[in-house]
């Protein structure tokens, strides 16, 4: 074994190697600890840096980008939390809080699916009980390579089982998410997960350790070897390095022992026996002292041979970096400690007294009384590199745009009608069921909506009936074409799901998914994206509460899609006035609501048939405000509403028939157009015709266009009279194709029990 | 008739939370001599006659590609009976 | 009228199932796991989620609860329980009631929406159903298979013992597509899908589930 | 150290859907001898010292009450190691 590496060692031995670059860390970044202890790091010491200073930690290639979300932000009375804190807190009124927010896990989903997945769902539900607040719901925006690639056989199944399996197991109902395939994403599947938790205001927690002599408390799981190097292996550098020998670097997750945490956390905080909290995820306990110290005085001491290990095996540089599933980090009284312990052993979760909050300002670890770790814990956590890394437009990109989008649009009335099957059983249209049913959507009693609907929507008071809703979106094809306008389109598009359902939109978050932050044309995309969120925001006067990025999505040379995942949460008053997607009964009068331009460019026809390239149409975010008023101000009109996105009206009248099986006749010119055309900014609206003078008068009143195109009813969907498709055929080529893809991979279920 | 007999257990520094919970139930209910469990899986494979080497070569690849999840899990193949 | 839900480490649907009884009129009494009190309670609930993580079968452990060594004792004279999804997996294990629940037999955890049919309406817990309704509640689960042998399987049926079978497509391999199954006296109920997701058709697909809550007030007070 | 292993195994009129869909698997992947898979637990009881008859005795109680369930599935216990 090694020989403990101490303060007082490192001290005189100036000259000794590390192994600095192995770990991550670059010939500056290296110097730079050395100018800040004024000595070399010990190896405990090096370990907490090139973790906490790894991007996926410091955002180092991204911080100076996302200071705009601030900066641009516009002041926002609904916001409690800003972002810099584990999640955002909003105020939805009544006293009620809610926080929500998205994390990738991508890259350990890749290696490990039913795994990567799992423990990404434990994260971000950690993250938002860390604020205080009890996890209500979960959504999982999904990336995968082509549907019917080996390799997506391998990691779809494995990754839809890892989330059900964990998030069932801890009662958290699905809402909803997204599943969308293309080639860029076959090494490179993008797992990200939302979670929504609710409090009341004065329930809010920090992570913060305030008050010498509190004690630093250590609960639930042991620590083992699990992700050592996980971090900064898995997540930073491009993939091949191998991690410490022996040491897995895949994490494996126990969603009972996080139920339980759950549990044992809230009856703590129901308590008020905690001053500060943190989770335990990536970086694990180097990130949680560090973060807790800096944000208090900056002193804390910790005794690190009192951590409880299930592997005696563990240095203490590992113990430092390894990322253990299913811990928290809190610091507490004296006076409260016993009642703190009682609650652990209640629900049998061990609590370890690992340290206390000091005078002074440094994060002092020792080991056995050896002194390993002195560090000034706000240059570990928060005063990593920041880089700006050179930008430079893609040289493809001009000519990618000015490609002329010139796809064979059906014309004959049999050519489109096998046109409509032919979109709606595309994998990335067709129905979702396979993967959503492994989903527990009831657990809690309040899913009001979820999956397939337009947004999730969540009763929070069964008196009152006031509710929230969740969506989440991307389009990574015009954030190809112009990830500036990307942005916002994907803002506009969640802004609108949420006003679909009859919501109010009030905060943002967001995962944004990109290649490598070393290639100036990625960073381009990732600063333009940035930039038109920030803008976006700006405009639609909406706060951003936080978000996450994950950099190096990249297979050798080839780049993910940029995919910005936008979240978005509205606010219902009244639940019961919830507007769903589909078709409710025959008689009532269709409409079409939005912008009347013809797009074809990253439509899903144009991808059917290889074309990414074309102008991306731009946000007209104004135009969308407007939309949001008219579907708000109209909800009690609406018998159903549903956003029109990808598959433009083909997909959304098909969906909005096999919701319930009731079938609709429209009339269309230019017929092809209208069903393919993928202009952002639609709703397809559904009325009784008793209403219609209601509806023009105040679609005029917000100038939008308004125009009906059918009547519900019959057992068909039914265009201009001459194309005809039962609701039979419908039915089957839109739900056929997820369980002949994916029906039989016994591999998914291997690991779960 | 002779069966293979695959067993896949999870490799020792992998976490094993449903052994955990088995190991904690048996000392709640008074086995206290148990120190730890570990819980894997156990597959009996039936073939059509007496396996061949040949076969039982075949089905290490299987084990290695479909049985287990090599990642995580250690196996190890039989002939038993 | 007081009735009592369980609530186990894991034990997911504990607050639906508090709020089921409340809707229905009486008063929802918690049950600790690790308690053998049952607080004068006059019926329990053993509800849904993953008692244990449901680790090693789903129930075994929490079989051997102490909660569930007094519902032993009480059901074997008479005392009305019901077990929802991971309950009747939990009265499986504790023997009150026959057969076990296996793994579905497509391998996945399924959620979805289920027609079933009542099958007995003489039971404390199915009493305010028309014989043979027809119901649309939600089920979930993993593993949620009926199982048992030739002669428990004559039994059940012979004794009309099947409180509700599955109708249309077979949702996981169930012998005899059973959803739920009674004990000889007909006071243990076990039972599948989730009538407590099913009181308000705002939050679940009917309100059909409520009467099994209204079916145990009426007959605790015809008592 | 010697541990005690005790193999769970459904019952062989029980339906296997996991046994089944990997005996499936395994055809379809070419291994075509493969009449049938049955599917089932393996657990390592590790114990302070090594296992005297007694503990032996006392795992057999605990396979036959916690570990399996007899209603479904056998059980063997044997030392190993
Ligand atoms: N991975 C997933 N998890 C949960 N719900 C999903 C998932 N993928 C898709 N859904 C749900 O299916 C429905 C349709 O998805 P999608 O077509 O992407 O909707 P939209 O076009 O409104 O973004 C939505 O309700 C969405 O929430
Ligand atoms: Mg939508």
């Amino acid at each position: 074994m090694m020989k403990l590496d101490t303060v007082e060692i490192a001290t005189n031995s100036p000259e000794q190697k590390q192994p600095y670059n192995e770990l991550g860390l670059k010939d500056d970044e290296y110097a730079r600890i050395k100018e800040i202890l004024g000595r070399r790091p010990t190896s405990s010491e090096l370990a907490m840096y090139s973790v906490m200073w790894s991007e996926h930690c410091s955002y180092k290639s991204s911080k100076i980008h996302l200071k705009q979300f601030g900066e641009k932000a516009v002041k926002s009375d609904a916001l409690l939390v800003g972002i810099g804190e584990n999640a955002g807190v909003v105020d939805i009124g009544q006293g009620y809080a809610v926080t929500f927010k998205i994390e990738s896990h991508n890259h350990p989903s890749f290696i490990e699916p039913y795994q990567g997945a799992a423990t990404g769902v434990g994260g971000i539900v950690r993250d938002i009980l860390t604020m205080g607040a009890r996890p209500i719901a979960v959504m999982d925006p999904l990336r995968f390579g082509l549907a019917d690639a080996p390799d997506t056989r391998r990691v779809l199944p494995g990754v839809v089982a890892g989330i059900g399996g964990y998030g069932n197991c801890l009662g958290l109902p699905n809402i909803g998410g997204e599943i969308v395939f293309d080639e860029t994403y076959a090494g490179n599947p993008l797992v990200n997960a939302l979670c929504v938790g609710v409090m009341k205001h004065s329930d809010i927690k920090l992570a913060k350790a305030a008050g010498a002599g509190n004690l630093v408390v250590l609960y639930g799981a042991k620590t083992g070897g699990d992700g050592i190097g996980g971090v900064s292996v898995l997540a930073s550098e491009t993939f091949g390095s191998a991690g410490p020998a022996k040491r897995p670097s895949v994490q494996v997750g126990d969603p009972f022992a996080e139920k339980v945490l759950i549990e044992c956390s809230l009856e703590i905080f129901a308590e008020d026996l905690v001053v500060g909290i943190q989770d335990l995820g990536g970086a694990g306990l180097s990130c949680a002292t560090s973060e807790l110290a800096s944000a208090g005085t900056g002193g804390m001491q910790v005794y690190l041979e009192r951590v409880p290990l299930r592997d005696d095996s563990l240095t203490p540089e590992e113990i430092l970096m390894s990322e253990s599933q299913e811990r928290m980090c809190a610091i507490v009284e004296p006076t409260k400690i016993n009642r703190f312990l009682a609650i652990c052993k209640k629900w049998d979760v061990s609590a370890t007294v690992i340290g206390e909050v000091t005078d002074g300002d440094r994060l002092r670890i020792t080991w056995n009384n050896e002194l390993i770790v002195e560090v000034p814990p706000r240059t570990v956590a928060h005063e990593g590199p920041v880089y700006n890394r050179p930008i430079q437009k893609p040289d493809y990109q001009d000519r990618i745009v000015s490609e002329k989008v010139s796809v064979p649009l059906p014309t004959d009335l049999d050519e489109i009608r096998s046109a409509i099957l032919k979109l709606i059983s595309s994998p990335n249209i067709a129905d979702k069921s396979w993967v959503t049913s492994q989903y527990d959507k009831y657990v809690q009693g309040n899913t009001v909506l979820a999956q397939p609907e337009d947004s999730g929507l969540l009763r929070i008071d069964e008196v009152t009936h006031l509710g929230v809703a969740v969506s989440t979106d991307a389009n990574a094809r015009w954030s190809y074409l112009d990830p500036y306008e990307g942005a916002k389109l994907a803002l506009a598009e969640s802004c609108r799901n949420i006003a679909t359902t009859g919501a109010k939109p009030l905060a943002v978050t967001n995962c944004l998914n990109f290649g490598s932050p070393e290639d100036a044309g990625v960073m381009w995309q990732f600063s333009e994206t940035v930039r038109g969120l920030a803008d976006a925001c700006l405009e639609l006067g909406l706060p951003i509460t936080g978000g996450n990025v994950s950099f190096y999505n990249q297979t050798g040379a080839v780049a993910i899609l940029p995919t910005p995942i936008i979240g978005v949460l509205g606010v219902i008053q009244d639940v019961r006035a919830r507007t769903p997607m589909g078709f409710t009964k025959a008689g009532m009068d269709i409409y079409l609501l939005g912008r009347e331009e013809f797009t074809l460019t990253g439509s899903e026809w144009a991808y059917l048939h290889n074309q990414r390239g074309g102008a991306a149409p731009r946000a007209d975010l104004n135009h969308e405000a407007r939309l949001v008023e008219v579907l708000l101000a109209g909800q009690e009109l609406f018998n159903s509403a549903h956003d029109l996105s990808m598959g433009g009206l083909a997909a959304s009248i098909v969906e909005a028939i096999l919701k319930n099986g009731v079938g609709a006749s429209i009339e269309l010119s230019s017929t092809s157009e209208a069903l393919f055309s993928e202009t952002p900014g639609r709703v397809l609206v559904a009325i009784d015709p008793k209403n219609a003078d209601a509806l023009a008068k105040l679609s005029n009143s917000k100038t939008i266009n308004c125009k009906k195109i059918g009547v519900t009813g019959g057992s068909e969907l039914n265009i201009n009279n001459a194309i005809k498709i039962s609701i039979a055929d419908l039915s089957k080529s839109h739900t056929e194709v997820f369980p002949k893809l994916f029906g039989n991979s016994e591999r998914a279920n291997r690991i779960s029990a | 008739m002779a069966k293979i007999i695959v067993e896949v257990m999870l490799k020792d520094e992998i976490l094993d939370p449903q052994g955990q919970a088995v190991s904690a139930a048996m000392v709640r209910l008074g086995f206290n001599f148990v120190t730890g469990v570990r819980q894997g899986k156990r597959f009996e494979i039936s073939t059509a006659s007496t396996p061949t080497s040949d076969q039982v070569k075949e089905i290490e690849k299987a084990a290695e590609t479909l049985l287990a999840n090599t990642v995580i899990e250690n196996f190890t193949v039989r002939v038993e009976g | 009228m007081k009735i009592g839900v369980v609530t186990f480490p894991g034990s997911l649907d504990d607050r639906d199932a508090a709020r089921a009884i409340e809707r229905a009129g009486g008063q929802a009494v918690s049950l600790w796991h690790n308690s053998d009190d049952l607080k004068e309670v006059s019926a329990v609930v053993l509800p849904g989620g993953f008692s244990y993580g449901d680790y090693l079968r789903c129930g075994a452990i929490a079989s051997f609860a102490p909660i569930m060594q007094s519902i032993v004792i009480a059901a074997n004279h008479g005392f009305p329980v019901l077990g929802i999804c991971n309950g009747f997996q939990i009265l499986c294990e504790s023997h009150l009631l026959p057969g076990a629940l296996t793994r579905n037999h497509e391998l996945h955890f399924l959620c979805r929406d289920q027609k079933l049919r009542i099958e007995n309406n003489n039971s404390v817990w199915t009493s305010g159903f028309k014989s043979n309704q027809e119901i649309l509640i939600p089920l979930k689960n993993g593993e949620g298979s009926y199982q048992c042998d030739d002669a428990v399987l004559a039994t059940l049926e012979g004794e009309n013992r099947v409180i509700a079978r599955y109708i249309g497509e077979d949702p996981n391999g169930s012998r005899n597509l059973i959803a739920g199954i009674s004990n000889e006296r007909g006071n243990v109920v076990g039972l599948m899908p989730h009538p407590e997701h099913a009181i308000e058709s705002l939050t679940g697909p009917s309100d059909d589930g409520l009467t099994f809550f209204t079916s145990i007030l009426h007959s605790l007070v015809g008592r």
